[in-house]
């Protein structure tokens, strides 16, 4: 599959699916572990390649957490330099799944049309963060370095070529009949059945939800700023497909919010007061019962966030160290496979890549 | 709860597929002059000349800047101003930087840069965020393709010459936190060994002399130098050096009250 | 609804067997239950406080126990609770929840694969991630991870 | 202009060269070689070398211009670095097939993996001797021509079931069986809408139905035909929207994914070949062949070899239409894809051929006894 | 933030790395030797890989030594190589951004292949895990000689900033011969474009 390392075994009769099994962990690369070893702004270099399609989402997600497990508080600017940056990662992370989904259904031109403004979007990112995919750009407390000079103009021109481009790949997909016939009344999954598979995000909000957690439980600064949940009521590929772009409309909204502010209130961008092995690079810490004798508070930071694919989540337990002692996460992309029991079975072996693709999979999220 | 349905009323198919050709002819008639392609080894995005050209999206360009500045590449260090802190390495997640001695030192204090594998570095930039002295920077060069695993690895001679090509340089420096943590003495633990003294890169610490103790009757007295080690907070680095040398870990992070 | 009401409704339900209510940011709290009643809780707080999503099960080795966490969200009152027992280190075992949410059956299959906690009840309790076979269970504390040593170059030969 | 044909070019040189070589020997061998016999059968061989180097330089060259002609639709350049914008690129990747290792998988069947891909590219040659390209430039000018071109066309079904049932690989079982209903499908649409054409100009022969396209070209009258002709024809071929026997999502790379090497580069050629031979399909029988309209100045149509260059020149616009097509559709399913050609493709190609026989009725109108001897 | 501190169990001593507190317990991860599977899967590659390429060398000096035939079979060779498409990690979006609009790898003829029968080049993009490593080597046995092998990214090369885990290869020179390493993480698709002409000089100057 052009979306990564998995497995998919089915069971037909003639070319009626039977029955699915999912396999996993082709590239569960120990994430979670190597994290109980790693410093805490150390992490973030694993959660760029976790889920890297949307590494600062991802960022995002873990900093939160971690934040809160370690009792700080980020400047606002910070916030909305990382809801800027989170929401242009949703439109980047959803052009990636566009490409790779009409890949899927045979188009070739629309494939090279999302991953070329896809990299208007990462230029965005590389003028900021310095990367294209691992961006490494936030830290506990704050963001890396502020925005440049001439970047929200930049951005501006960027999100409205792209608002264009959105009615260019409607063109090429919903105004096909072609693209109807094969993407309508697929991979229908109703709304209670999404709900008790655990599946979220674009998947469950096509069935009709309205659940976005964005709305429903405003983390960062997301209760300040006006946008629409994207919903559709057929519960099939063609509603995640339009889910999916109303959300990339709904995206670039946000992000000219974002961007209106950040022009009128500059500040600082990194929290003050922080433990010396936030604030400052990395040294050698000495004995560790001087680190216990200081006695850090403890804390558990819990994040759930949406997160291009679904509803992501972590887990962060601080014990007072310089390193988490668990970090656990929550992959929106494992479970929304998992149901591909529930909503598979019925279909034709070739209606699977359509389905599978309006999944957005992405593997190095699922395995972890 | 305000939902939007997104039911993309605007397109809808017209005489089945004829949207679509039609889009399609479009984008061909906009290409055909200049395709958004960049031809990559005879032009480049990092160079100011195709600047205009590329981030384009069908020879219109957009979005186009300064954004090669912050690009982090292959590291350029200039071994001149290089203390030997050691902060890269140990800022470094990826554990790829390994100090390696350099001439120019002197005898007592060989001078050690960093070297670093590239075939385990994940530029992420720690390491000249780290970099107290802007010595270790990271450059816009990005082609890394070698023959051999070996040559992936950058000795500091070979940064240098990163360095004295003059590429642009990642000119983002993160700023130090005002209220830092100082390098505290546990007192009673001190040997005054001279240790951090010695090793400290920048030599802000300086060793004088305490009063000496005279045991009370029944208590041995450790057997030490007279000596404690004083640094200079405005001088020091935070670099931990002296922390990781003490023999006897009586140096630690804390706030001066 | 908030923290008190829930735990003390949860208390008369299931006497002695909620240990405490711990506060957790942006959360309902952390409710310490006894793993003996797993299921029943686990029935009670899906029908009777609408606690239709499961959002994640995980567990964490303490050492010298293990601690299995769920976090569920509740659709009505839009918050998240945050579950919490305790198993010894020689007997890991707890009812699985697959039964009552169905989503928790990946969840707990990673569980039992990486830190080697089981489930009772689950259909299909094998490892996810690691191939099956495997003899480890890679996030408990004991098991470390170290620098490759086989890492010296290599030429090829021709 | 007229007078030189294929045939007599071949002749020609086949002569020359039997009489230079002739001097060489005495007498008897002397007459021998200078006799008509030998010097056609030369003759036959030149002209077959002839066609066969022509159509393979036409399909590489085919190759190339859909790789560029799609890099435009798709916002880039195609292949470019290789020669002179990138002409000489699928010389290279012909030669290097050429020279790649050929493996057969150990529980394929041996005849028929290196049969089919040899019959598959042998059967999309042949129709070539068989379809005229200009005024005399073609093989033989049999009076069933077109169907026998059709005939050989719809070998190919056959080869790639049978090339995807010895690589014993699921993916090519699969794939080789849907293009195997595929094809057979839409054999039925293209047939019929042939008909329609057939009816119109009166014969089954190529130079025959050019010729008749004098006045007009049968694209107007038989719009409806042509339309089923192109889609018949993306079927046969093989190409997006109808190419799910390669549909790389699900089945590796179709019928072909235990193909590699010299095999594989039949099959690649072999599809070229026939998507040449259906654009020149299309020309000839819709658009006129090599005949263009009246209103052209003189000057354009009158210089040597203008049959065949504008004959080239449409073809090659017909077979950017189909570049265009690929560029734009996704790929449909199989049941979809066969309804499409039983449910609708058939009654309008049968539509088509009741329009055609109306055309044939109106022209017959005017001539006296026409309309009694039809009732009669 | 409210400062609220939940209780979380504080253990009495931190686990210290370098000792395990479970003696018994091996500190083995599945890619040391011992675990059969994979160790079967390995020496398999590393045996058979070197000779067959031994032997069609040694095919080809016997038949041909022509000093004509070899340049353009070379030339063609170089200039026409197909990359499996087969994409493993982050560097895999990259791959696929190299094949986009802006790069247009199919300049240099670049097109990839799904069936591993039809490719040249396999280039090794992403993590590469136990799990996955004897079908990375059944792909590179599938592929016809003459081919080529790049580890695109640090993780390929060298396991990168995951090859301390228990689950994945350190460096994919372990399983399959490699002829280009591509530093970056993941690398730009610039430098893959980079990679990839190195490659083609490397085989202009190596032959095959």
């Amino acid at each position: 599959m052009t979306h990564g390392l998995w497995n998919l075994r089915v069971r037909i009769e003639g070319e009626i699916i039977k029955d699915v099994e999912p396999e996993m962990g082709y590239l569960h690369r120990g994430i979670e572990k190597i994290s109980e070893d790693r410093h805490y702004n150390e992490i973030i270099t694993l959660m760029d390649r976790t889920c890297y399609v949307a590494g600062l989402a991802w960022e995002h997600l873990f900093i939160v957490a971690a934040e809160q497990a370690l009792h700080v508080t980020p400047p606002e600017r910070a916030e909305y330099i990382r809801v800027l940056s989170a929401e242009l990662q949703r439109i980047a992370s959803h052009l990636m799944w566009y490409s790779a989904f009409v890949q899927d259904l045979g188009l070739m031109t629309p494939f090279l049309y999302g991953m070329r403004d896809r990299d208007l979007i990462l230029d965005l990112f590389q003028s900021y963060t310095g990367g294209r995919l691992t961006y490494e750009y936030m830290r506990v407390g704050g963001v890396r370095s502020d925005l440049p000079l001439g970047f929200t103009q930049r951005c501006r021109q960027v999100v409205d070529w792209l608002m264009d481009r959105f009615v260019e790949y409607d063109q090429l997909c919903l105004s096909s009949t072609i693209f109807h016939e094969r993407c309508d009344g697929l991979g229908v999954l109703l709304e209670p059945e999404a709900v008790a598979y655990g599946v979220t995000g674009p998947m469950l909000r096509s069935a009709g939800s309205h659940r976005d957690l964005r709305k429903d439980r405003p983390y960062s600064v997301y209760d300040k700023l006006q946008f629409q949940v994207a919903t559709a009521s057929t519960a099939d590929v063609t509603g995640r497909y339009l889910v999916r772009m109303e959300e990339m409309r709904q995206s670039v909204r946000i992000v000219r919010q974002c961007l209106d502010w950040l022009d009128d209130h500059p500040g600082p961008v990194m929290a003050e007061h922080l433990p010396r092995w936030l604030g400052a690079p990395y040294a050698p810490m000495g004995n560790e019962s001087y680190l216990l004798k200081r006695n850090y508070p403890t804390g558990v930071g819990l994040s759930m966030m949406e997160e291009p694919h679904g509803e992501a989540g972590a887990y962060v337990v601080n014990d007072g160290g310089e390193h988490p002692y668990r970090v656990k996460f929550r992959s929106p992309v494992l479970i929304n496979i998992w149901a591909a029991k529930r909503y598979l079975p019925g279909y034709r072996v070739a209606d699977i890549p359509p389905i599978m693709g309006s999944v957005d999979v992405c593997v190095g999220e699922c395995d972890r | 709860m305000d939902g939007t349905s997104a039911s993309g009323t605007e397109e809808k198919p017209f005489l089945w597929v004829t949207r679509p050709l039609a889009t399609a002819a479009k984008q061909f008639a906009k290409s055909l002059w200049r395709p958004s392609t960049v031809v990559y080894p005879f032009e480049r995005l990092e160079d100011p000349k195709f600047r205009a050209k590329v981030a384009v999206a069908s020879g219109k360009p957009i979005g186009v800047g300064e954004i090669w500045d912050n690009y982090r590449g292959v590291h350029a260090l200039n071994i001149n101003t290089c203390i030997s802190c050691n902060l890269c390495a140990f800022s470094c997640p990826d554990v790829c930087i390994e100090m390696v001695t350099v001439p120019g030192g002197d005898p007592k204090h060989p001078k050690k840069c960093p070297q670093i594998d590239y075939g385990k570095c994940s530029f992420c930039g720690f390491c000249s965020d780290a970099c107290p002295e802007g010595c270790l920077s990271m450059t816009t060069r990005y082609e890394l393709s070698v023959h051999k695993r070996e040559e992936m690895v950058y000795s500091p001679a070979k940064m240098f010459d990163v360095y004295k090509s003059k590429l642009p340089m990642n000119p983002i420096r993160v700023e130090r936190p005002e209220n830092e943590d100082q390098i505290l003495l546990d007192a009673p633990l001190c040997i005054g060994c001279n240790a951090c003294s010695r090793d400290c890169p920048t030599n802000c610490i300086t060793m004088l002399d305490i009063p000496k103790l005279t045991p009370k009757p029944g208590e041995k007295m450790p057997k030490r130098i007279w000596k404690e080690p004083v640094i200079n907070d405005s001088d020091c680095v935070r670099c931990g050096t002296c922390i990781s040398v003490c023999p006897k870990d009586c140096l630690f992070w804390g706030t001066r009250q | 609804m908030d923290a008190k009401q829930l735990s003390d409704g949860l208390a008369t339900r299931f006497p002695g067997k909620i240990l405490g209510v711990d506060p957790l940011d942006g959360t309902l709290g952390r409710i310490r239950f006894d793993p003996a009643v797993a299921t029943d809780l686990f029935r009670s707080l899906r029908d009777d406080y609408q606690f239709t999503h499961l959002t994640l099960v995980g567990a964490t080795d303490w050492i010298d126990h293990r601690e299995v966490f769920y976090v569920l969200w509740s659709d009505t009152d839009r918050l998240y609770l945050v579950l919490s027992a305790n198993l010894p280190t020689d007997a890991p075992v707890i009812a699985s929840s697959v039964p009552i949410w169905p989503s928790a059956n990946a969840h707990e299959r990673e569980a039992w694969d990486l830190v080697g906690v089981k489930f009772e009840g689950h259909p299909d309790l094998r490892r996810i991630f690691m191939p099956e076979g495997y003899a480890y269970h890679p996030l408990l504390r004991s098991f470390k991870i170290h620098e490759p040593e086989d890492l010296e170059v290599k030429v090829r030969s021709d | 202009m007229s007078s030189v044909t294929l045939y007599s070019v071949a002749y020609s040189i086949a002569a020359i060269l039997l009489g230079g070589l002739a001097h060489l020997f005495p007498a008897p061998v002397h007459g021998w070689l200078i006799s008509g016999d030998v010097v056609t059968a030369l003759a036959t061989v030149i002209f077959a070398a002839i066609l066969l180097a022509a159509s393979m330089l036409n399909t590489i060259l085919l190759i190339w211009y859909e790789r560029k002609l799609l890099g435009r639709f798709m916002d880039r350049r195609g292949a470019m670095h290789v020669g002179y914008a990138g002409l000489l690129q699928n010389f290279a990747d012909g030669l290097k097939l050429f020279r790649k290792d050929t493996v057969r998988p150990g529980q394929a069947d041996p005849l028929g993996f290196w049969l089919s891909p040899t019959a598959y590219m042998v059967t999309s040659l042949v129709i070539f001797g068989l379809l005229p390209i200009s005024t005399g430039w073609n093989g033989g000018s049999l009076p069933l021509t077109l169907l026998l071109a059709l005939v050989i066309f719809s070998f190919a079904p056959l080869f790639i079931f049978l090339g995807a049932w010895a690589s014993n690989n699921k993916y090519s079982l699969i794939g080789g069986m849907r293009s195997a209903a595929q094809m057979i499908a839409y054999e039925v649409p293209i047939l019929l809408a042939v008909v329609a054409v057939v009816v119109l100009a009166g014969s089954f022969d190529l130079n025959t139905i050019v010729l008749e396209q004098r006045n007009y070209w049968f694209w107007a009258p038989l719009f409806l035909a042509l339309i089923v002709f192109l889609t018949g024809m993306l079927a046969e071929m093989e190409r997006i929207p109808f190419d799910l026997p390669e549909a790389e999502a699900e089945l590796v790379e179709g019928w072909n994914t235990e193909y590699g090497g010299m095999l594989f580069a039949f099959f690649m050629l072999a599809d070229y070949l026939r998507a040449l031979v259906g654009s020149i399909l299309v020309v000839l029988l819709f658009l006129g062949g090599w005949t263009l309209p009246s209103y052209i100045p003189a000057a354009l149509t009158s210089f040597p070899l203008a049959g065949i260059v504008w004959f080239m020149v449409k073809t090659y616009l017909v077979f950017g239409l189909f570049v265009w097509v690929r560029a734009s559709l996704p790929r449909i399913r199989t049941d979809q894809l066969l309804r499409l050609g039983w449910m609708r493709m058939v009654p309008l190609a049968l539509l088509s051929v009741i329009l055609a026989a109306l055309v044939v009725l109106a022209r017959c109108l005017p001539l006296i006894g026409c309309v009694p001897s039809m009732g009669g | 933030m409210s400062g609220q501190a939940p209780e979380v169990p504080r253990p009495a001593v931190r686990p210290q790395t370098d000792a395990s507190p479970a003696g018994d317990l091996p500190l083995a991860v599945i890619g040391q030797p011992g675990v059969p599977f994979v160790e079967i899967e390995t020496l398999r590659a590393r045996e058979f890989i070197p000779a067959a390429k031994e032997a069609l060398s040694s095919l080809l000096k016997e038949q041909a030594q022509g000093k004509l035939i070899r340049p353009v079979f070379n030339w063609a060779g170089r200039n026409s190589l197909f990359p499996l498409h087969w994409g493993l990690a982050c560097c895999a979006i990259e791959f696929a951004a190299a094949f986009g609009a802006r790069w247009d790898a199919e300049r240099f003829g670049v097109v990839p292949r799904s069936s591993p029968r039809q490719c040249d080049l396999l280039i090794v993009n992403g993590t590469v895990t136990w799990k996955v490593a004897h079908k990375l080597i059944a792909l590179y046995e599938q592929m016809p000689e003459p081919k080529w092998a790049i580890a695109m990214g640090n993780c390929a090369t060298g396991g990168g900033p995951f090859r301390t885990a228990y689950s994945v290869v350190p460096g994919v020179d372990k399983l399959i011969p490699v002829d280009v390493y591509i530093a970056g993480c993941p690398p730009r698709p610039e430098n893959m474009l980079d990679g990839i002409l190195r490659l083609e000089q490397l085989i202009k100057e190596r032959g095959e």
